[in-house]
């Protein structure tokens, strides 16, 4: 399947790109693309035990199931106030 | 005024506690957060917020509900994305309750949380040009705060 | 706006979160006080706050001085005397500092410092029509607070 | 000697009045002052350890030496806020 990373916040700078395409297989979960975007950018996995995924609005658990064509965002440590 | 949470360009102060007090309520306790000349040693001219925005927007209500069953308060968030000026408002807590203790409680909760758990994201710009993303604190559950 | 910290009436909340923040402060912490439709379950119409004056304008400005050498901010209060409907603002305490934390301490010190430390009563007139001083407590130096 | 009481806030209703003459010994104190306003006043008496007294824009020790035509302010517990 096809999914679409997008990259927030200084995980732009990390990955070179706002946002990223994965061709991941059939059974891929948040973890496999995070394995995948990690093999692809060092900077990123450096940093992987600080990352997040979000999909929609909210926050999800690694062993979530993807399906094709899902955009998820991709949340490295947050510094709002 | 939006119902958004999330305000494009720096926040107007005055208009978060220009409501009129709810008539049971004593103690209204506010906190912003500012854009300052400085970090970490280094001359600061600017900063660009960037947010992911539909979980932002739900975390900020998230906290507004979760400040009000912890602490009894009426609370109100908002923070500022894209491009601020040193001394420009970033982010605002309002917390309205019977009393001080209340309140105070609920501002210094919603700001303390909000910084751990909403996905905004500080690009810094130096006097010099260079600009740089700081480097900001895993996101957290708001449960877990 | 009257460089007096004691003011005739009820106070106007956007008037104090409305300067320009210094450039090296991050933080500003805000406190009102308004009037209550409630005290100790009876049903209250209004507040009549007596001072003495000079008194309490000196107590007032230590307050701010005493708060600027703690903890580092830049602090300002105002206390209304006069009549008070329920929801007015009798009470507002504002301060600038550098981060969160000593914005939100000073807040808090300088409101309940001003409360046992400057000569001010409040008298609530209840729905039935009858008046009263509330107890209060024994005022304090600012030193020992 | 003559001095005058201003009673602020709820001494104002313990004594019935706003303001009260005194006529003291050569040597009076904050101290005699305040006896004399206890004996005069039940409902001063009995909060006496509570009030304090200024004169000017200060607060003033139990000890102070009082002079002809000073103007004291009798302060019983505050309630500001």
């Amino acid at each position: 399947m096809r999914i679409v990373i997008e990259c927030c916040g200084a995980s732009q700078r990390w990955c070179g790109a706002e946002s990223v395409s994965l061709d991941l297989g059939e059974t891929a979960t948040v973890s496999s693309a995070l394995d995948r975007m990690a093999e692809r950018y060092p900077e990123l996995a450096a940093r992987r035990e600080t990352l997040a995924v979000a999909i929609g609005d909210q926050i999800v658990h690694a062993g979530r199931a993807l399906a094709e064509g899902e955009r998820l965002a991709l949340i490295p440590p947050v510094s709002g106030g | 005024m939006s119902t958004s949470r999330l305000r494009q360009g720096p926040l107007n102060l005055s208009e978060w506690v220009a409501a009129p007090m709810p008539p049971h309520c004593g103690g209204l306790a506010f906190f912003a957060g500012t854009v300052r000349n400085v970090h970490e040693g280094r001359a600061v001219s600017g900063i660009k917020y960037h947010a992911h925005v539909a979980l932002a927007e739900r975390r900020l209500a998230e906290i507004e509900a979760e400040a009000a069953a912890r602490f009894g308060a009426e609370v109100s968030v908002a923070h500022a994305v894209g491009d601020l000026a040193v001394g420009d408002a970033s982010v605002v807590v309002v917390a309205r309750a019977g009393h001080r203790a209340e309140a105070f409680a609920a501002c210094r909760w919603a700001i303390d949380t909000l910084k751990q758990t909403v996905p905004i994201w500080k690009e810094e710009r130096y006097a010099d040009g260079e600009t740089r993303f700081q480097e900001g604190t895993p996101i957290k559950d708001i449960k877990n705060t």
